[in-house]
């Protein structure tokens, strides 16, 4: 085990041995648990660092921990790939993880389970790690599924609260159907291929009938789709913000979310052998990523609101995959992840500014209240509707273009109206928190939060800032391109680098969408110069639907889950107590009925016994002779 | 030690008996000391058996510690005992399960303890002897007897409709194992007509060639025996009851132990006696275990009562092993014996915790439970353990067996094992649901309000499972390093008997394809 | 084959004699009681318990002396031979159950002790009489002998109506099936002109029909054969003609009814093994189909009729139905499997059944008089060990394995496997499916109850000290619901039945060793 | 006068004295009707062994006739306990023993 190997293996240590110490004994660890903690997880990123340079200036390399199974024919390692896709990802991860964890020393301080919490946020941190670091699907699909635990439990953290602990149970077990997916998938590349290994599976795909591959990537996509909350199966995401704000930043809107967009980046040759399926991923990716704005259009709760903007975000990730624009699709992903992180970072800072308030509608004015906080937000927002220079227009841009490019532009129409209501809600949502007259009830008393919560705020902020530059120059020629590209370059029908079209005019119309989208906003809940109620009533139907997010979870209840429910409960009373157990026992009745009538022959009465021997003799002698 | 080694076996499956013996002698009133003893030569069983692991051949499928003695010299019947990789680890289960199941019954065991330790040592040494030997008529001495003492602890330790439950228990089982009885005597004789001599000796049997017709109607009559026993689809009705009314101890060894007896049947017996008719019979079989894992699955969603969700569970993950052993690939066979001990381990983990709230607060209804989190930390935290090795959670035991399970069906059975697969949906669904209900949320029940964290005792007696979970579940290669060499040779008689099955069914037309 | 010449030789007094010597004894022993029982003066009670166990245990000696002979005597009536070796003993092993049991049986109850044991010793002697008798003559003799002294015995509790009524139940059927045996010896005889089983065997074996015989003989033998199988099917109480079975079983005195139960059904299945297998084994009338009925019936009716039982008593006369039938398979399996097989289930089941009965007599001193099972509840932990000797019986007697009665099972089942009777095998097993229920119904009273609430179970009467049963015989309820003997006979049953069950090997010897003694086996 | 004759009539006897057992209700009749079978046996034996020039026929019948002295005493004894507890020897009042 070189020196290579053992940072590699010490990343993922590090969050592990913390999630051990403060699972086991938390509570001889009280506070310390949070410092120790992000300690562990910036040594973790530190050492990714030292990894990113090593890669980007060496090459990737696998390193193996030992052999997990071996059953006859089934062989799997517990062992690393790490390429520059992996190394970006890792950097990122541990980077915003470190962030997170020391903003939620603020932040959970004296809960009850802060111990607890920053166990099982380790804990996550280490399973993403491994997440990414996995060489084989199988470890993929384990972690895949190990980060799904993480998520429930932290969804779930305040578990007296049963609307949190369901849900966490709605995502777990949501995420679950699409493993079901991944499952099969994972089971079809081993039964057809016969490894799990991706540069085994990678190479050898291509010998595969294109039905099969099709056949794989869909499988995986609905893994994908349900963990990166894509339609349909995003109904767990919104709900996932019962549990704490730093949570949602990390899990539900930086990272584990966005493992979808990494899954099909690491497939990137299976769906380019597959045409249809990166189609679907695209459909996918529009369809929700309209969805998702439409509904956080008229939402009232802040970190829901944020929710299904991440929703939509990665949306637009699907369709730069789907279009095999992969480098654009992470280059969103990073930049999103940093934003994102932030959007969430703030309106959690807004929230313990006004002690849990998440309604928007019971805010205002908080600008003067908190400065730093509003400032920040105001950065993420702008970056989140990609309004230069902020990140957010680099990325997002940059996946518009392609779509324009790649001639899908239906997508790229979608996309331009998702920039517009993107800027929209989230620009509704800063105006109504941070600026108009205040709604805040009087006793409560609002105010900035401390430090140790702010500065990752700043440092956050500040990367949105800056981070897109790494996007120019634009397209193929940019840093981050050239650095990524190298992984993606075996893939064949990536978006091309020609630059036949006035790119700086598709950039104008977005943006132009961007500041728009600002403007109403404004007009609306700054201005008032219209009224608001007359609007919702002219428009009510489509109000109504953006509202209830399209009715989808009251849809599957009507139409899954009742019925799988109601099923149960006819096989457990019908065919288990009454039809099978209904016949044993019927069998028992029966013999002993019969017993009850046999018994009856010894009625005690001498004659009928000697009739009963008589009868007997009188048929022993008719069998011979009537035979 | 050698003398030890060579009579490993006999001292191991007779031990606890003799331990039975011993404690007839202390005064039924001395209960602590009957339960200290108890407990501590079970554990001194299990230690010793641990000899045997360390002792395993790994690199052969050959049986191991074996001993032969005349018994019956009329049928040919011998004192015969060996083990493979398969036995080897269902030995290892049930001495622990029995030490954990004694140590984990102190204070649910009030009356009658004398009677209680007594059976469950007895119970022990039969099951063991089951295991290990290799002549029918020996095994089908203990494997039956097997039921009486289980009997017992049901009938009387248990709770609400015992008596029905027991009398159930063990006229279902009974009834299937007289039948199964018929199909052995039967083979037994076929064997003798085609060699003129008497024997019991299984791999003699082995060799018996069966007219395909009969084999059908024997595999049936064998069949039902041990799908009794697992319990597969519609013979399952006893198991809700049974492990409802049993005692904790009673349920952990019914659902750790009792239940393997059935799929190690069909893997030492049933299979490899009759590969042709088990070859023709194996779609039926699989829909049935397929059902088993849906249908169970869908059941436990609504149950009402812990034990019965839980003993719901225990036949949808039964399926899965079933699917696996007759999927009859290597790895889908590795996966199910991994997945034997994996179901004993954490189901037996479930039980015991159910006990464990059900000796807390007396009621087994999910209803009356919740937010028990507040009081019980640390019941939570490892319950909610068990809970997830139960779902299957990668990094715990239960995903590793199943996984192996579904890869390994995966090519010959598609469609099943797609179906098989949708149940790790449902599992998640009613296990995390029971959990919430239970664990999370408010106190709703008054009772509940003054609940006990798990006692010193409570902690060691799970905590061995626990350990295990992660264990097998970071690396199983040290047991499937052991059963791997058995597996293979065990589908390879498969594989050379499809052989043979295609050339009978080419000659006789069976199915026109 | 045997040689006539060769057995004629043999004829003269002393071997006739030692041929019927251990038989001899008994009788002897008998008379010794029924004089002492003149003086008043000696504690006959005691004396003729003690004397008649010695009387048992010198026939035992001189079985043991003559065991490797083979004695022909009186004519060709009699025969002394390993076949006998074997069912003396288990003869003699229940008679000598049957009168430890009778110990302090009678202490409450105004009867004549001496002439109890002295019938016993003389029913014992005609049973042995009976197994060893090779002629239609001695065989009729004896079995009447042996009935006799079963009718008085069964009505020996005076002043109880139940006893006299078994009796005389007992005693017309009796009486009317050996009339059928009678008549069927007629028409045998008229057919074949002889009376001792070896020539008749001889006679159909040539089916030498001389002109001067008579022209229908063959009408006649099946008429004669189906009558004599009446005549023993009664003894074997098979279905139909078990009707007397329950009603005197539950008449009689319980040590009797052990001794019904075992010597005299031990008595009867072995000289209609040695009928069958020297008269009827040609088949000629295909009489195996009529005994696989026969069985069939016989052990259906006995499960089902014991299922609903609540009765001891009656239960264990039902299920002692039933083993007959089980018997029975054995007997139709033949050849040397099948009969060895027989033998020994007979022997299992002699311990299985006199363990149960110890138990029901210990009830019994208990007061309870009609031996309900819905009253044990509570005895399963008051007396663990006898509880315990008690479950294992009724599992022994349910055929679950370590017990002598799954060995017993098994090796019938198998032989009549072997000889390819597949489907009586399978209604046999189906047959001790169910039976099982009711063995383990009891079990259930014992241990098990759903309500702890439970009043009047042995538990509670022996609890209060102050309950006094009727005129305070609670002090003697209390000295002897256990005696030593009881003990004694308890636990060689539970020893028996699980060397039985666990190491056969020897018992089977002795069983096929016997047999190959057997005519044309 | 052939056997075959005597053996009908002995038949006839049996059946007679069977009929009597099963359609008679009182004790002592019954053991009458059963001393009929028997000596419809005996007659078969006689018959025949004078038939076959044979002994043992008619030994055969002596025993039956003591065997039926002997059985007739223990009846009476029997009949003498019924009839001291019923005050009645109709077979109908014993039917305390059933099921």
């Amino acid at each position: 085990m070189n020196s290579k190997d053992l940072i590699v293996w010490l990343i993922p240590f590090f969050p592990l041995l913390g999630a051990i110490l403060w699972g086991v004994f938390g509570k001889y660890f009280k506070n310390y648990s949070g410092y120790l903690g992000s300690i562990f997880i910036i040594i973790s990123f530190i050492l990714s660092v030292i990894i990113f340079f090593i890669v980007a200036y060496g090459h990737g390399f696998t390193s193996i921990l030992y052999q997990w199974i071996d059953a006859s024919y089934f062989k799997v390692n517990v062992s690393t790939t790490i390429d520059r896709l992996s190394v970006v990802m890792l950097v990122m991860v541990t980077g915003i993880s470190a962030l997170v964890h020391i903003y939620s020393i603020g932040y959970m301080k004296d809960d009850k389970g802060f111990a607890r919490y920053f166990s099982y946020l380790n804990l996550f941190v280490f399973s993403m790690i491994m997440l990414i670091m996995a060489n084989n699907f199988l470890l993929l699909y384990v972690f895949w599924e190990a980060v799904g635990l993480c998520s429930y439990v932290l969804i779930g953290f305040w578990y007296e609260k049963k609307s949190a602990v369901d849900a966490g149970k709605k995502a777990f077990i949501v995420n679950r159907i699409g493993d079901f997916g991944f499952a099969l998938g994972v089971m079809l590349i081993f039964i057809t291929i016969g490894t799990l290994n991706y540069s085994t599976v990678f190479s050898d795909i291509h010998t595969l009938p294109p039905y099969l591959i099709t056949t794989i990537a869909l499988l995986l996509l609905a893994g994908a789709v349900g963990k990166s909350a894509q339609f349909p199966l995003y109904v767990w995401l919104p709900d996932a913000m019962e549990g704490p704000t730093p949570v949602s930043a990390l899990i539900h809107a930086a990272t584990m979310v966005t493992a979808g967009v990494y899954l099909i980046a690491r497939c990137h040759i299976i769906f380019s052998y597959s045409p249809d399926a990166s189609n679907v991923v695209l459909i996918i990716g529009g369809v929700t990523a309209f969805i998702g704005a439409f509904s956080a259009l008229t939402q009232f709760d802040i970190k829901r609101i944020i929710a299904y903007s991440t929703i939509s975000q990665i949306g637009y990730m699907f369709m730069a995959v789907g279009i095999g624009s992969y480098a654009a699709g992470m280059f969103h992903l990073l930049s999103h992840a940093i934003f994102k992180g932030l959007l969430f970072l703030t309106a959690g800072s807004v929230m313990h500014g006004m002690s849990g308030e998440l309604d928007l509608r019971k805010m205002g004015g908080l600008y003067s209240k908190m400065k730093i906080t509003a400032i920040t937000f105001i950065v993420g927002g702008l970056a989140l509707s990609g309004i230069p220079p902020f990140s957010g227009f680099f990325s997002k841009d940059a996946i518009l273009a392609d779509l324009f490019n790649k001639g899908d532009y239906l997508f790229w129409i979608i996309g331009v109206l998702v920039a517009f209501m993107t800027a929209f809600y989230i620009f509704r949502l800063i105006f109504n928190v941070f600026f108009g007259e205040s709604h805040v009830d009087k006793n409560l008393h609002v105010h900035e939060s401390p430090k140790i919560m702010t500065i990752p705020l700043i440092i956050l902020a500040c990367l949105a800032g800056i981070f897109g530059f790494i996007g120019l120059p634009p397209f193929n020629h940019s840093i981050f391109y050239k650095f990524i590209n190298k992984d993606f370059a075996n893939s064949f029908n990536f978006a091309p680098a020609v630059n036949n079209y006035p790119w700086y005019l598709l950039s104008a119309i977005s943006v132009i969408a961007g500041l728009g989208g600002i403007y109403i906003a404004y007009v609306f809940y700054i201005k008032k110069s219209f009224d608001l109620e007359k609007l919702k009533s002219k428009f009510k139907p489509i109000y109504d639907l953006s509202y209830n997010k399209l009715y989808v979870d009251e849809i599957y209840d009507f139409v899954i889950v009742n019925p799988m429910k109601n099923f149960a409960i006819f096989l457990w009373r019908i065919v288990d107590i009454l039809v099978i157990d209904g016949a044993v026992n019927g069998i028992a009745q029966y013999v002993s009925i019969t017993s009850s009538k046999v018994r009856k022959l010894q009625n005690g009465m001498l004659m009928s016994y000697i009739v009963t021997l008589t009868v007997g003799v009188i048929a022993l002698l008719a069998y011979y002779f009537v035979r | 030690m050698s003398i030890f080694l060579k009579y490993i076996l006999s001292i191991i499956i007779f031990f606890p008996l003799l331990s039975a013996l011993l404690l007839v002698f202390i005064n039924k009133k001395a209960e602590g000391l009957l339960r200290n003893l108890a407990t501590i030569l079970s554990l001194a069983e299990f230690v010793i058996s641990l000899f045997l692991f360390i002792y395993f051949k790994s690199n052969t499928y050959q049986f191991q510690f074996v001993e032969r003695f005349s018994w019956i010299r009329e049928f040919g019947a011998t004192y015969f005992l060996g083990i493979d990789g398969v036995s080897l680890f269902l030995i290892l289960l049930t001495t622990l399960m029995t030490f954990i199941a004694l140590l984990s019954s102190y204070k649910y065991i009030k009356e009658h303890v004398k009677e209680f330790v007594i059976l469950m040592l007895v119970l022990e040494t039969f099951m063991l002897g089951a295991f290990a030997s290799l002549d029918i008529l020996l095994f089908y001495l203990f494997w039956e007897f097997m039921l009486i003492p289980m009997y017992y602890i049901i009938g009387i330790w248990g709770t609400g409709r015992k008596v029905y439950s027991a009398v159930k228990f063990i006229l279902y089982t009974l009834a299937g194992s007289l039948i199964m009885l018929f199909g052995l005597i039967t083979i037994f004789i076929l064997h003798y007509n085609q060699t003129g001599n008497f024997t019991f000796n299984l791999l003699k049997l082995y060799h018996t060639n069966i007219p395909l017709t009969l084999q059908i109607i024997l595999f049936i009559a064998i069949f039902l025996g041990f799908a009794v026993k697992i319990p597969l689809f519609p013979f399952h009705t006893w198991l809700p009851d049974a492990h409802t009314e049993a005692p904790t101890a009673g349920s952990v060894i019914l659902a750790s132990v009792l239940l393997k007896f059935g799929i190690y049947g069909f893997f030492r017996f049933a299979i490899p006696l009759m590969p042709e008719a088990s070859i023709i019979l194996t779609p039926v079989i699989l829909v049935l275990a397929v059902i088993s894992i849906i249908y169970g699955a869908l059941v436990s969603i609504v149950q009402k009562d812990l034990k019965r969700l839980v003993a719901f569970s225990s036949v949808s993950h039964m399926g899965f092993i079933v699917l696996g052993l007759f999927a009859m690939t290597a790895v889908s066979v590795d996966g199910s014996v991994l997945q034997m001990i994996n179901h004993g381990i954490s189901t037996g983990a479930l039980f015991l915790f159910v006990g464990m709230l059900y000796e807390r607060s007396h009621t087994r209804l999910i209803a009356d439970f919740g937010g028990l989190t507040k009081k019980a930390p640390i019941l939570a935290a490892l319950f909610m353990i068990a809970v997830l090795s139960s779902v299957g959670l990668p990094g715990l035991n239960g995903f590793v067996g199943e996984f192996l399970i579904l890869v390994g069906s995966f090519k010959q059975y598609t469609v099943f094992t797609i179906f098989a697969t949708s149940g790790i949906i449902f599992t998640a669904v009613y296990l995390l649901w029971m959990f919430q209900r239970v664990m999370f949320q408010d106190i709703t029940n008054k009772n509940n309000e003054n609940f006990k964290d798990m006692t010193l005792r409570e902690i060691i007696t799970v905590l061995p499972l626990i350990l295990l979970m992660f264990f097998i579940g970071l690396y199983p290669d040290v047991l499937l390093s052991r059963i791997n060499p058995t597996v293979v040779h065990f589908v390879n008689i498969i594989e050379h008997n499809k052989y043979a099955y295609n050339l009978i069914k080419a000659k006789m037309g069976l199915f026109n394809a | 084959m045997l040689d006539l010449t060769q057995m004629y030789s043999e004829y003269f007094l002393e071997k006739s004699l030692l041929s019927v010597m251990p038989e001899a004894v008994l009788i002897i022993f008998a008379f010794i009681i029924l004089l002492l029982g003149l003086f008043k003066s000696i504690k006959n009670g005691e004396n003729s318990y003690y004397i008649a166990l010695i009387g048992i245990v010198f026939s035992f000696l001189y079985l043991f002396i003559l065991s490797n002979h083979t004695i022909h005597g009186f004519y060709g009536s009699i025969i002394f031979d390993k076949f006998d070796v074997f069912f003396f003993t288990v003869i003699l092993l229940s008679g000598f159950l049957t009168i430890l049991l009778s110990k302090n049986y009678f202490d409450t109850r105004n009867v004549l002790i001496p002439e109890y044991y002295s019938l016993v010793l003389f029913s014992i002697s005609a049973m042995m009489l009976l197994v060893s008798s090779i002629n239609l003559i001695m065989i009729f003799l004896s079995i009447e002998f042996m009935s006799i002294a079963a009718y008085i015995l069964t009505g020996y509790l005076k002043g109880e109506s139940r006893s006299t009524e078994g009796a005389m139940k007992y005693f017309i059927l009796g009486t009317f099936a050996s009339a059928f045996f009678l008549f069927g010896s007629v028409f045998i005889y008229a057919a074949t002109g002889h009376l001792n089983l070896y020539k008749i065997h001889n006679f159909i074996f040539q089916q030498s029909y001389k002109a001067h015989y008579i022209y229908n003989s063959h009408t006649f033998l099946a008429i004669g054969l189906v009558l004599l199988l009446v005549g023993l099917a009664f003894k074997m109480s098979l279905f139909p003609f078990h009707t007397w079975t329950p009603d005197s079983y539950d008449g009689a005195p319980t040590p009797v009814t052990n001794l019904m139960a075992t010597g005299i059904k031990v008595a009867a299945f072995g000289i209609f093994i040695r009928v069958f297998t020297s008269i009827y084994s040609f088949n000629i009338l295909n009489f195996y189909n009529i005994l696989w009925i026969l069985a069939v019936l016989t052990m259906t009716f006995g499960n089902f009729a014991a299922l609903l039982q609540t009765d001891l008593k009656r239960l264990i006369a039902y299920s002692s139905i039933a083993q007959a039938g089980y018997i029975l398979i054995g007997i139709i399996a033949g050849g040397y499997y099948g009969i060895s097989g027989t033998l020994f289930y007979l022997l299992a089941y002699i311990f299985m059944t006199a363990g149960a009965f110890g138990i029901v007599i210990m009830f019994e001193n208990l007061k309870l008089a009609s031996v309900d099972i819905k009253s044990y509840y509570g005895f399963g932990f008051k007396y663990p060990l006898t509880a315990a000797a008690f479950s294992f019986f009724l599992l022994s007697l349910a055929g679950i394995p370590v017990t002598s009665g799954f060995m017993g099972k098994f090796f019938v089942f198998s032989a009549a496997i072997k000889s390819g009777y597949y489907w009586l095998v399978f209604i046999a097993i189906l047959n001790s499916a169910f039976a099982a229920y009711y063995y383990i119904k009891i079990i259930v009273k014992m241990y098990m109850v759903d309500n702890q609430s439970n009043n009047n179970s042995i538990a509670d009467v022996i609890n209060d000290s102050n309950v006094t049963v009727n005129n305070g015989q609670m002090e003697i309820i209390k000295e002897n619901h256990v005696t030593s003997a009881l003990v004694i006979v308890i636990i060689l049953c539970l020893i028996f039945t699980l060397i039985l069950g666990v190491f056969p090997q020897p018992f089977i010897n002795f069983a096929a060793k016997s047999v190959t003694s057997l005519w044309n086996i | 006068m052939n056997v075959n004759d005597y053996l009908i009539v002995a038949t006839i006897i049996f059946c007679i004295g069977a009929l009597g057992v099963l359609i008679r209700k009182n004790l002592i009749t019954i053991f009458l009707s059963l001393e009929l079978m028997f000596n419809a046996a005996n007659l078969g034996f006689v018959a025949v062994s004078e038939y076959l020039n044979l002994i043992s026929g008619d030994i055969f019948v002596i025993f039956i006739m003591v065997v039926a002295a002997a059985e007739a005493a223990i009846l009476l004894g029997i009949a003498i306990a019924f009839y001291r507890e019923k005050g009645t020897i109709n077979i109908d009042d014993a039917n305390e023993l059933k099921f």
